[in-house]
């Protein structure tokens, strides 16, 4: 049962950093973030269950992680979003392929 | 309620904070408003803890508020943690330095928090109408809400730490408030004066405290207290100097800064420059007797150390006579009753030399009841007056003012001690301290208490002085004839009354017996309140004769007088020295640097330079030939270098992100390979 | 100095909690099984999906008629008589309107994003509707499914909502869509902030998110939650009006401005779809309103008719369908009484200007709501039995609810009304000296303004 | 109820569907020609993990993931990609072609392979059961209605206090941040 999660979100973790890899657009690139840091949270939640049915540490602290997962996910999507913003308007462009002012 | 004890100080620092921040936006009732419910709620949160603490059983003892928090925490944590197996960090282990933020409420507590925060409320109430119109009216609230908050985190601290937080958090705030009016040049000035000799004061205490770490191996008081009852300190005998002396003798010094002792008063009649109701509120009523209130927590120690204890009191005793004559030589009216205060915290520290802590703290009390009420009447002379301070331009007010009148008499008769005002019982039980010490030598004794009937009758005398010149002597600027009745508003006149009925009725709370610390006093036998009630009476008398009855004899016997009325007014030259003593020794060492910069220094210099100046055509060379030689092969080394290395930095996310990918990969690769391998080797034929 | 003052004042002491409210046991899913359906089919399957169909057939036959009420109040509110001709007073205009929208073509605009363009309504009416699962019509069998985070997943799912308008705003490919899109995703994203806040406070009483329970612990303690939270009913009220787009906040759709707003480019039968979105929303928000805050179908007295009609005995069909009914009965008014509030709001006030929408938002609901939270949370704690970690003893936290005797409603009647008072107070001291509100102060800074450009212009000429 | 679900095959049935979900949209995320087609479809993989959590019992994390995820972050983004005009297929392909791709392919391959292999070769005593929670009935009101809000919201403001507060802390930051960044510098005239 654990395995058939775990599975479920290491093919959401693929997918994401296949995104990531693959992808021009920078939004695009964020939403394939967001996958990983789900298949991350699944991954908690699973095991916190987990644990739950063996006893030991609180049952419920995969849930919390997950929580303070979700804060950093939305602080990393307003900040990088405002990023994104800023970078439109200075450059008019949202692809990485021509953002490469950190080249020499 | 003890419990929630911990919120007392809370509610000052919120207006404070909310004051501070945002007091501008608000009008001025809005901030008068915020600031008094801010000492309001403090005063109901102590009277329920008070009371709940005078029902309960633990009496004398102290009791913890709290748990958690904002009531006790690991404030500076030491020693080694401990972290137990649930992931919780449990207290440190015992040995290391470790201070807890912890505040204790036992009777001393008890009678401070109701004293600070019941006159602290009705002093609000009356500043309301003192600063109205003022610019800085949302400052001033904010100042005094601060001030609250640190003087009520001193009384309730249980540890010297804390207290000292809060011993810095009232000096800062003194300093603040005295320079409230920061425009005027004396205000700054007489800021900047206490606050050094604050800082004198401070050093003292800093080292009494290291002290009482080094020595008790603990800095609460409830530790302190213990060790000392364990018997395992050995206590000085009498006219010996240990360890303890010395240390008694640094708290001692923190004291006098502090609570105006020899040398170091000369800050308070200067510090008459702040606001009245900061006059009366700091340095009457509440900041100065934290002094006394120190020597009164730790007991313990003073009682360990007698021959400290004999200097006290003899400080005390000086202070007390010293200030007493430069109170009758002086015309400011807050000046007055500034060295009054003065002479009063020394009769305080003699009786704490005496041994008799708990007299002296009830003379705390019922002195921040009288000496309150004197200040907020003098603050309503003066604002009606339009802000004079002389008493030779007043008289005749009587008529005018008669509210005022009436209760700042009831507050000179209770200064004065007469009978059966609050200050004839305090001031009693102070004297009978003194002569009944089991702490001071005999004759030491005798000689003492009559330097208490002294400073008795003159307080009596320059109190009376005060109240004729004010109010009954004629022929001023402001009789009668200039002028009608002068309106007083309400939130002035109340706090006025309800002060005067506590300083005639404040003696029936005989907190010196009800705290039992030191020597107890009991009212027995006819001498000593007779002897006092006489010495009150004669001053009284010798007062209202000089100022109202035969005014050109009293202005003839000053002019007498002459150099002596000059010296006392000076506070026999004490205020002069302050500032003689350190300028001279700061101007001659200054003169020994300057000697020393143009003959040691500016030689040095000078050849320096010639050095440098030959030894530059040799630099030159090298730098030419040398330098750039290698400055310019690396700088084509580098050229040609990076068009090698320019590839890698193509900038672009895609590659480096390929990158970073590969490297995880190989990372967990190598990770995974031998559990790969157990789980999935048969799958390639190998393994099991 | 006599014995220990009693600070712990312990009123209940004397009386223990009453048992929790009878809730009757017998429900239709007996009636399915005994036809001969296996337990679990008819429990989770057949007998949801008759609620379901009712439900729906029930809710849609309102929101059309709600339309027909809207025109009605409106034109009464403005002295007129409003549809008259379709049927008897006009009851059949919205069948009329139904079939007039369901005949029209669905257009596409050129340039639209087809796929977006299409599915956009869809996912709002999808929002709107599914929450009507978890609203809690009745007692007993009035319900179609109770879970532990009803309230939460309510919120949740409505915030959905927005998606869906952004989505038709933008796939309009038009400019007025686009802004309409814009601010009211901006609007509601502002003030669902305030809006959940604002559920905290009655949160804190009820101590669960099923709203089944919300409603069993007001029966429990015999209160309403708007008596202890006035200020958050406000705030929710005010905050349900800008989450539903409605009048006085009606900027994302304003005719006057936006032509439509972000619906601009519909027609037929998916623009109907955003109209029933929205008007299911107000039926949503005014039934969580009327749960959360007005009790939801509990009533006083409501036993007591139920017994008249069918005895005390709780395990009987017919007990269990009249309470049923009734309660149904009793949550349908206080809904509709929630949404002719709303549609008297929108029909008596003007519209707000945008930057005022956003002050009222960020500057009075949302400081509102955490003042509210932080009072209501404190007072609680204080009023809490000693040994469940309190002070004054006036609240009991049983099993079952809260428990107050009349001092502890007294007690939290007094602190909530003080809290309103005192928000009120405070805030308007605040905004006062803000600029954007004095609207006098604005004109004589700009007239200053004024006379400085001519002062400078009067200096150029003389150079 | 909730305990006959969890070992129920309609358990095991659950978890597989809404997996599946997850990953069909999850790889029409990053599919997608268009951004907003790409949104669409994060917003339904983020409901298919929130449900993913609902039959795991985490059902406060699967109110908030719907709540936070699709209801703040995505409308963020959607109106980000408005704002940037993200609607227009970009000029490129996307995603990309060519050695990068298949370099990607080969590295996405490795890792995803790796973990879910790891994960298929877990313990078979892997097994999730609802924990103590329905057991422990913390004064539940009725018998089997799980307190899963109640219990992470006890864990998450005793024991995880201190992290609770700095994430606070972190959205505040994040809050300024996102303003000064999205604000921009005024742009100066000077002509």
């Amino acid at each position: 049962m654990l395995t058939t999660v775990l599975t479920i979100s290491g093919l959401m973790f693929a997918l994401g950093v296949a995104g990531v890899l693959t992808r021009r657009n920078i939004i695009v690139i964020f939403m394939a973030i967001e996958l990983i840091l789900n298949a991350a949270n699944l991954n908690f939640v699973a095991f916190s269950r987990y644990w739950a049915s063996i006893g030991g540490i609180s049952p419920h602290t995969g849930e919390v992680f997950a929580v303070f997962v979700m804060v950093v996910a939305a602080a990393e999507a307003a900040v990088g979003l405002g990023l994104v913003i800023a970078l439109y308007r200075n450059r008019g462009t949202v692809s990485v392929d021509d953002i490469d002012l950190l080249k020499w | 309620m003890i419990g929630f004890a911990w919120l007392i100080p809370l509610f000052p620092l919120a207006g404070a904070i909310v004051l501070g921040t945002l007091g501008r936006r608000f009008g001025e009732r809005a901030v008068g408003a915020i600031a008094i419910a801010a000492v309001a709620g403090s005063l109901i949160v102590s009277a329920l803890a008070v009371a709940e603490y005078a029902g309960s059983q633990h009496h004398g003892a102290a009791v913890a508020v709290g748990d958690g928090f904002p009531a006790s925490f690991e404030w500076i944590p030491g020693g080694a943690a401990r972290t137990s197996a649930d992931g919780i960090a449990s207290a440190p282990v015992a040995g290391g330095l470790s201070i807890r933020w912890s505040y204790s409420v036992d009777a001393l507590t008890c009678v401070m928090l109701l004293v600070v925060t019941g006159v602290g409320l009705l002093i609000h109430v009356f500043a309301t109408a003192y600063m109205r119109g003022d610019p800085g009216f949302a400052r001033f609230f904010a100042y005094l809400n601060l001030f609250m908050f640190s003087m009520l985190v001193l009384v309730m601290a249980a540890n010297f730490p804390v207290l000292f937080v809060g011993w810095e958090g009232v000096g800062l705030c003194s300093y603040l408030l005295i320079g409230f009016w920061y425009e005027r040049d004396a205000a700054s000035d007489a800021a900047k004066k206490a606050f050094v000799a604050n800082r004198i004061g401070d050093a003292g205490f800093l080292l009494g405290i290291f002290g009482a770490f080094a020595v008790f191996g603990s800095m609460d008081f409830e530790t302190i207290a213990r060790v000392i009852g364990t018997g395992d300190i050995v206590p000085d005998a009498l006219g010996e100097w240990g360890v303890l002396s010395v240390i008694v003798l640094g708290l001692f010094v923190g004291v006098a800064g502090k609570s105006a002792q020899i040398p170091l008063f000369v800050w308070l009649p200067d510090a008459m420059q702040g606001p009245t109701p900061v006059s009366a509120l700091i340095h009457a009523a509440t900041m100065v007797t934290a002094g006394i209130y120190l020597m009164a927590r730790v007991h313990g120690v003073l009682l360990a150390a007698p021959s400290a204890m004999l200097v006290i009191a003899c400080v005390g005793a000086v202070t007390a006579l010293v200030a007493g004559l430069a109170a009758t030589a002086q015309d400011d009216i807050k000046k007055v009753l500034a060295y009054s205060t003065v002479s009063q915290l020394g009769l305080m520290a003699l009786a704490c030399g005496a041994g008799a802590f708990g007299t002296a703290i009830f003379h705390v009390m019922t002195h921040a009841f009288f000496k309150a009420l004197l200040f907020l009447g003098a603050g309503a002379i003066i604002i009606a007056l339009h802000h004079e301070q002389s008493l030779s331009r007043m008289g005749g007010l009587a008529r005018r003012m008669p509210v005022v009148c009436a209760t700042m008499c009831i507050g000179a008769l209770a200064i004065a001690g007469v009978p059966p005002t609050s200050g004839f019982f305090s001031k009693d039980a102070m004297l009978i301290g003194v002569l009944e010490s089991t702490v001071l030598p005999l004759p030491l004794r005798t000689a003492l208490f009559f330097v208490g009937l002294v400073v008795a009758a003159l307080t009596a005398y320059y109190t009376t002085r005060m109240i004729g010149m004010a109010f009954f002597a004629r022929g001023s600027d402001h009789d009668e004839a200039h002028g009608g009745k002068l309106s007083v508003p309400a939130t002035m006149t109340v706090p006025l009354v309800v002060l005067a009925v506590l300083s005639v009725f404040g003696g029936l709370f005989d907190v010196g017996h009800w705290l039992a610390i030191g020597t107890v006093v009991t009212h027995a036998g006819w001498m000593v309140p007779a002897l006092a009630t006489v010495a009150a009476v004669s001053g009284i008398g010798l007062g209202w004769w000089l100022t109202v009855v035969r005014p050109g004899a009293g202005r003839a016997i000053s002019l007498r007088l002459g150099p002596v009325r000059e010296a006392a007014a000076g506070a026999f030259g004490f205020d002069a020295a302050a500032g003689v003593v350190p300028v001279g020794a700061t101007l001659s060492l200054a003169r020994a640097a300057m000697l020393a910069d143009v003959e040691v220094v500016d030689r040095a210099v000078n050849s320096t330079a010639a050095g440098t100046v030959s030894g530059a055509g040799g630099s030159n060379w090298t730098d030419a030939n040398v330098v750039d030689g290698i400055v310019r092969g690396t700088g084509e080394a580098t050229v040609s270098g990076s068009l090698v290395f320019r590839a890698m930095q193509s900038g672009r996310f895609a590659g480096t992100s390929l990158v970073l990918a590969m490297a995880v990969a190989a990372i967990v690769v190598a990770f995974g390979w031998n559990a790969a391998v157990a789980a999935f080797g048969h799958w390639f034929g190998g393994g099991q | 100095m006599s014995g220990p003052i009693a600070l712990h004042w312990a009123p209940q002491a004397a009386s223990p909690p009453p048992p929790p409210p009878v809730v009757p046991s017998w429900s239709p899913v007996e009636l399915i099984e005994s036809i001969g359906v296996p337990h679990g089919f008819a429990e989770y399957v057949v007998w949801p999906a008759v609620q379901l169909a009712l439900i729906l057939f029930v809710v849609l036959t309102a929101v059309a008629y709600l339309t027909y009420l809207e025109r009605k109040v409106a034109a009464f509110i403005q002295a007129r008589l409003g549809p008259m001709r379709v049927g008897p007073v006009g009851l059949l205009q919205p069948l009329a309107d139904g079939l007039k929208l369901l005949s029209k073509e669905d257009l596409v605009p050129a340039g639209a994003d087809r796929f977006v363009y299409l599915a956009a309504p869809v996912l709002a009416v999808t929002a709107a509707l599914g929450l009507l699962v978890l609203v809690p019509f009745g007692a007993a069998w009035g319900t179609v499914t109770d879970i532990n985070i009803g309230l939460l997943f309510l919120l949740a799912v409505a915030s959905i909502g927005v998606l869906g308008i952004v989505l038709a705003g933008w796939a309009s490919n038009s400019k007025y869509a686009l802004l309409g899109a814009m601010r009211s995703s901006a609007q509601l994203v502002s003030y669902e902030v305030a809006l959940g806040l604002a559920l905290v406070g009655p949160l804190l009483f009820a101590r669960t998110l099923s709203m089944q329970e919300i409603v069993e612990s007001q029966r429990f303690t015999g209160l309403w939650w708007v008596a202890v939270q006035p200020l958050a009913f406000v705030v929710y009220f005010i905050g349900s009006l800008a989450e539903t787009n409605r009048a006085p906040f009606d900027l994302p759709e304003s005719e006057s401005e936006l032509v439509a707003g972000f619906h601009v480019e519909y027609s037929g039968f998916r623009w109907s779809l955003f109209f029933m979105a929205e008007y299911a929303n107000i039926i949503i928000t005014s039934a969580i309103a009327a749960t959360v805050f007005l009790g939801g179908w509990s009533m006083p007295g409501l036993e007591t008719a139920v017994s008249w009609i069918a005895g005390t005995d709780a395990t009987t069909p017919l007990y269990s369908t009249a309470f049923t009914l009734l309660s149904i009965g009793v949550f349908a008014g206080k809904v509709l009484v929630l949404v002719y509030v709303v549609m008297w709001v929108r029909w008596t006030l003007p519209r707000y200007r945008y930057d005022q929408l956003m002050d009222l938002g960020w500057r009075w609901l949302i400081p509102v709501s955490l003042a509210n939270i932080l009072i209501s949370a404190f007072a609680f704690l204080v009023a809490m039995r000693p040994d469940q970690g309190g002070l004054l003893g006036l609240v009991e936290v049983t099993k079952n609810g809260l428990w107050m005797g009349w001092a502890g409603t007294a007690y939290f009647l007094l602190v909530n009304l003080a809290t309103f008072a005192m928000a009120a107070w405070l805030l308007a001291k605040l905004n006062k000296t803000a600029w954007s509100t004095d609207l006098h102060a604005l004109r004589r800074v700009e007239a200053l303004r004024r006379a400085g450009r001519l002062a400078t212009a009067e200096e150029a000429r003389a150079e | 109820m909730y305990p006959d679900l969890q070992s129920s095959p309609w358990f095991l049935g659950a978890v597989i569907a809404f997996g599946l979900w997850a990953v069909a949209t999850g790889s029409v995320v990053i599919t997608a020609q268009r951004p907003v087609h790409a949104a669409l479809a994060l917003v339904s993989a983020l409901m298919a993990v929130a449900g993913l959590f609902a039959v795991l019992g985490a059902e406060f994390l699967a109110g908030a993931q719907v709540l936070v995820y699709v209801g703040g972050v995505m409308v963020l983004f959607v109106f980000v990609i408005m704002v940037v005009g993200g609607g227009r297929k970009t000029a490129e392909v996307e995603p990309v072609s060519g050695v990068r791709f298949l370099a990607a392919t080969v590295v996405v391959l490795v890792i995803g392979g790796s973990i879910v292999l790891g994960a298929r070769s877990a313990q078979p005593a892997f097994e999730l059961r609802p924990g103590p929670r329905a057991a422990a009935s913390k004064d539940a009101v009725r018998a089997g209605v799980s307190r899963n809000t109640e219990d992470v919201g006890t864990d998450l403001y005793t024991r995880a206090a201190l992290p609770f507060e700095v994430a606070s802390l972190l959205l505040l930051v994040a809050i300024v941040g996102a303003v000064v960044l999205a604000k921009g510098r005024r742009v100066e005239q000077d002509d």
